[in-house]
């Protein structure tokens, strides 16, 4: 029997750890971007404040059409991604025997969240009709199609151990040894990919500064909103489900277990967040050729060597 | 059957959370005043207008990887059991996946050998 | 609710809603519309799925769909005149043999369910279909894997060889010769 | 009632989204914004409330200033920020900010946009009328403006044309004007692009019709001044050194690290002729952030050949051409001034090649005493020579269409940012026949 919560329960908890989750992605980012900055003294209430507001002020923006754009495609965009970052992050355990949803598929389930992102950010460039939204959706489709082997190889290593593919056997099978000692180069590949996946700091292509914004170009107030805060939802789910995958999820001596997921969530964030302020943009072209020649090798010899070791 | 009520609870999650940020998206409707001009509708390409939609046969150039990608995509299908029988099965799981994934990696080789991955 | 019953109600939302969006494949101008509602359609199909217990087989069915209607949408606006659908159009030709076909089609398979006795073969809740289907891999159906894997080489080999301009031996189109099509012509409405 | 007025209040000490158009002698002013936490600049009109038209715009962008304008999101104001330019914008802003300190203008900005939430003051209503770019309402058999598959303008334009391309398809072709307020390139910049898909197939930069009311490179610089008068090197070496750094700045930007174009900023607002060492450290950071690694490695290369009678300057020197201006001025020479050379003539060489002379240029700096250079002498600035009707830009443009010429868009950015272009020289530039005048 595995473990789950009757639909109310579930929809109230992701709700509540999407928007905690949120939040700490935006304070993260102002923080990582302060330090980056080199800005003398921090101003502590701007960093906890700026995201709040910002939320205020693009809902007394007025929304923005495009001449002949898909208009339900436009709304349906960050709608679907939010959706696909809550599904991800149902599936992940938070202690022994407790999760929102535990399904004896949870890793493929996740996947599929993962794989659906390109459907979001595809339909969310195509729909207004312009030149650069166009143009990110395309780069995005290049991006996510690249990054999905390499993702899968490398989550799939962590089911090895389990000899199972549901997220809280991954998490059981973790009490001697994290995958992150058993398998040094998965999660480097997963935070990687992550970043890519959450289309976040270098991989920010399809929404990049040389598109002027990309897929969100168009976008004004609740448009932007909408979609930002999903994309922040898709940035904490992945560091979450990170955290269950690599960093051995509730093991860890001491605190309860909870309190270890969520510290080691955190500190994922942290890793993936700060990467916006650290590293420039990577050109697509060279990173698609990358994702096959070097990281899907990589990924391959990953899951063999830690299978060889199992055995 | 028993393995339906957790995929119910994700499913019920994901619905919730669409519609929650379809709702957070259309919350501006409800103060929107007059409706826009034919020019505030422009996209936006630096000032000049577009001389034709932006929507048409777009050149993807990835599309030698796009097709490499879907027989890959084949590939990890297998993978998945395979994954869960692995430590009961043995080394001759990993000869056989070992095999499988080089037959599938001179693929890659091939098309790395042949330029077929770049297109800038 | 009891349990059987919402599985029930699910059943025919998700039926219900696979063949709408089917339908709306089929009603819609834009490619990239078309290749979403068909993604749609068959992200019903996966829940059906796993209503009937083919929970693995379900969920990877609509994890890969999500890849492969990306590049269909993308290779069908390549290649359609009016990808967006900006002039409306019909994505149906030949009317009335379309509906002969789909009518004898749906015709035939009803009948083959309302008359074929099916096996009634609950599985056993305990047993770990995945897993079964991975002893099946490694075992029985070795070989039949192991060629999956030729077969998918020779694909990928097949795909790039024939998409692909560039390679090692120079531009593919070098000494080729035109096909004796006149463009212009194809494109006139 | 209750909800709104708080939500509006919130979003009263929210940072101000901004879409800022730098014209004529407000380019470094405008660069400076992005270290003010009260606003936030903005790329595209659509995320902006207020569109800031800083120093002189000229007359012959008012229609896409105006449609620049619509563009921005209501509610939405206009706000000049004159920076001691006489000329107002063409199009009328609400507001006027004549004072050229930067606070003064963030207060108004910041004031400015509380009105608007509080409805002190109304949005600015669209400047062009409300016209659909071609009649198609009810033409065509559906109405909706076109005919078969392809033809007539359906929604209002037509659609796109194929053409043939290098991989042997036969697919759309997108013939766009990008410019002239992208927000990657200078205001003035238009770059008519032909595009299959991402990359660049044809690129050619358009011009300003002469005749044109010209905004005149009258905006004093210091350069400009040393044209005619003797100028301390020291002041001229940490100018340059300041131009320099805010070219990388904006290239960071342009790379996605806005955090590191703060401090880089900063560093260059407080530029001292003894912080050489903060240029080495400066350098290492570039490196580990990869803006100096695959970032720009083997973008725009501009081989040494193609050079000849055009670019001089640090885009020269950065594909190993050995030509520096300043080493015909006596004052520099007693300086021993030697030129700095890079060799792969890529974006990530003149992006280390302008590092670099910031560095050397502190030095200098630091060096100089009260020498002063010589007005005789032809002028080294930091985009190249200078000289009465001898433009830098009008030098660096021309080698854009060879260069973009089959470009991914986003390296085809990289590379534009690298040449950097100075911003009054391109809203200066004029021709006849709207081509670029042969150097």
């Amino acid at each position: 029997m595995r473990a789950y919560l009757d639909p109310g329960a579930a929809v109230v908890s992701v709700a509540v750890a999407m928007v905690v989750g949120v939040y700490v992605v935006a304070v993260i980012d102002g923080t990582a971007g302060r330090l980056a900055a080199g800005a003398g003294r921090s101003d502590l209430g701007a960093v906890l404040l700026d995201p709040l507001r910002t939320v205020a002020l693009l809902l007394t923006q007025r929304r923005r059409r495009t001449e002949r754009a898909d208009a339900p495609g436009w709304a349906l965009a960050p709608g679907l991604l939010g959706g696909l970052a809550a599904t991800g992050l149902a599936v992940v355990p938070v202690g022994p025997g407790t999760a929102v949803a535990d399904p004896s598929t949870g890793f493929v389930v996740f996947a599929t969240a993962i794989a659906f992102v390109m459907i979001a950010v595809f339909l969310h460039g195509w729909s207004p009709n312009s030149l650069f939204p166009l143009i990110g959706a395309y780069r995005y489709g290049a991006q996510a199609l690249s990054l999905q082997i390499p993702f899968l190889l490398a989550m799939l290593a962590t089911a090895l151990p389990a000899e199972s593919l549901a997220v809280m056997d991954i998490v059981e099978a973790q009490a001697d040894l994290w995958n992150v000692v058993r398998q040094p180069l998965g999660l480097p590949l997963y935070l990687m990919v992550g970043v890519g996946v959450s289309f976040w700091g270098p991989l920010n292509l399809p929404d990049g500064a040389d598109l002027i914004g990309g897929t969100s170009a168009e976008d004004a107030g609740t448009d932007r909103l909408a979609w930002e805060l999903a994309r922040a939802a898709m940035l904490f789910s992945i560091a979450a489900m990170g955290a269950a995958a690599f960093l051995g999820g509730w093991w860890g001596p001491l605190l309860p277990g909870p309190v270890w997921m969520a510290l080691k969530t955190l500190f994922l964030l942290v890793v993936m967040v700060s990467s916006r302020h650290l590293v420039a943009r990577v050109r697509i072209e060279p990173f698609v050729v990358a994702c096959w020649a070097v990281f899907i090798p990589l990924a391959l010899v990953n899951i063999f060597v830690s299978g060889a070791l199992l055995l | 059957m028993a393995a339906l009520e957790p995929l119910g609870a994700a499913l019920a999650v994901f619905v919730f959370a669409t519609i929650a940020l379809v709702a957070i998206r259309s919350a501006s409707d409800a103060t929107a005043g007059v409706g826009e001009t034919a020019p505030e509708r422009v996209p936006f390409l630096g000032g000049h207008e577009p001389d034709v939609h932006a929507w048409s046969r777009f050149h993807a150039r990835y599309y030698v990887m796009a097709l490499l990608f879907l027989a890959f995509d084949m590939e990890m299908v297998f993978m998945y059991p395979w994954a869960v029988v692995f430590v009961r099965e043995g080394g001759i799981a990993l000869a056989e996946m070992g095999m499988f994934i080089t037959i599938l990696l001179v693929g890659v080789l091939y098309a790395w050998r042949e330029r077929a991955l770049r297109w800038a | 609710m009891n349990r059987s019953l919402t599985v029930d109600v699910l059943f025919w939302c998700f039926a219900a809603g696979s063949v709408l969006t089917g339908y709306l494949v089929f009603r819609t101008d834009s490619m990239v519309r078309a290749a979403f509602w068909l993604l749609a359609s068959f992200v019903g199909v996966g829940a059906i799925l796993v209503l009937l217990a083919a929970e693995f087989l379900g969920v990877v069915l609509i994890l890969m769909m999500a890849g492969e209607m990306l590049i269909m949408a993308v290779v069908m606006v390549m290649f359609m005149m009016n990808p967006a659908g900006l002039n409306p159009m019909f994505m149906v030709h030949q009317h009335r043999f379309a509906v002969a076909a789909g009518v004898v089609s749906f015709a035939g398979l009803s009948a083959v369910a309302l008359t074929v006795d099916f096996p009634d073969q609950p599985v056993d809740p305990a047993v770990d279909a995945t897993a079964e289907l991975g002893f099946e891999l490694l075992g029985d159906s070795m070989l039949v894997f192991q060629t999956a894997g030729v077969a998918l080489l020779a694909t990928m080999i097949g795909a790039i060889a024939l998409a692909s301009r560039n390679g090692r031996f120079g531009t593919a189109d070098e000494g080729s010769l035109e096909p004796a099509l006149d463009i212009e012509e194809l494109e006139s409405p | 009632m209750g909800l709104r007025p708080a939500v509006e209040r919130v979003a009263a000490r929210a940072p101000v989204p901004v879409f800022a158009v730098a014209g004529a002698g407000a380019q470094a002013q405008v660069d400076d914004l992005l270290l003010q936490p009260r606003l936030h600049l903005v790329d595209s009109p659509a995320a902006a409330n207020v569109l800031l038209i800083a120093g002189s715009v000229p007359a012959h962008l008012a229609g896409e200033l105006a449609r620049l304008h619509d563009g921005v999101s209501r509610p939405r104001l206009s706000l000049w920020w004159s920076l001691g330019s006489s000329v107002a914008p063409p199009m009328p802003p609400a507001v006027e900010v004549l004072d050229a300190d930067p606070s003064v203008l963030v207060e108004a900005v910041v004031d400015t946009h509380r009105r608007l939430l509080f409805g002190e003051l109304t949005s600015s209503p669209p400047v062009l009328p409300d016209e659909e770019p071609a009649p198609w309402r009810g033409i065509g058999p559906y109405g909706q403006g076109g005919t078969g598959m392809t033809g007539g303008v359906p929604y209002g334009r037509p659609m796109a044309e194929v053409a043939p391309d290098r991989d042997g398809l036969r697919l759309d072709q997108l013939t766009v004007r990008i410019g002239p307020f992208f927000a990657r390139f200078p205001t003035g910049l238009v770059l008519e692009v032909q595009l299959q898909g991402d990359v660049v197939q044809q690129a050619h930069v358009v011009v300003a019709p002469e005749g044109e009311a010209a905004v005149e490179v009258d905006v004093p610089t210091t350069f400009r001044d040393a044209l005619n008068t003797p100028v301390p090197v020291s002041v001229l070496e940490l100018e340059r050194a300041r131009s320099h750094l805010r070219s990388i700045a904006s290239a960071l930007v342009a790379h996605q690290l806005p955090s590191l174009a703060r401090r880089v900023l900063r560093f260059a607002s407080n530029v001292h002729p003894d912080q050489s060492e903060d240029v080495q450290r400066l350098h290492r950071l570039l490196r580990r952030s990869q803006v100096l690694g695959w970032a720009t490695k083997g973008v725009g290369p501009i081989p040494s050949d193609q050079l000849e009678g055009t670019a001089t300057g640090p885009v020269a020197r950065a594909s190993g051409v050995d030509q520096d201006e300043r080493t015909t001025d006596p004052a520099y020479l007693g300086l021993g001034f030697e030129p700095i050379v890079h060799d792969g003539g890529d974006a990530r060489a003149r992006m280390a090649q302008r590092l670099a002379e910031a560095g050397q240029a502190l030095q200098l700096a630091g060096r100089a005493g009260d020498r002063h250079h010589d007005p005789e002498a032809s002028l080294e600035s930091p985009r190249g020579r200078l000289a009465v009707g001898d433009l830098p830009a009008q030098r660096l443009l021309p080698l854009l269409p060879a260069v973009l010429e089959g470009m991914e868009w986003g390296d085809a950015v990289s590379t534009v940012v690298s040449l950097d272009l100075d911003t009054d020289e391109v809203l200066a530039l004029r021709s006849p026949d709207r081509e670029l005048p042969v150097p």
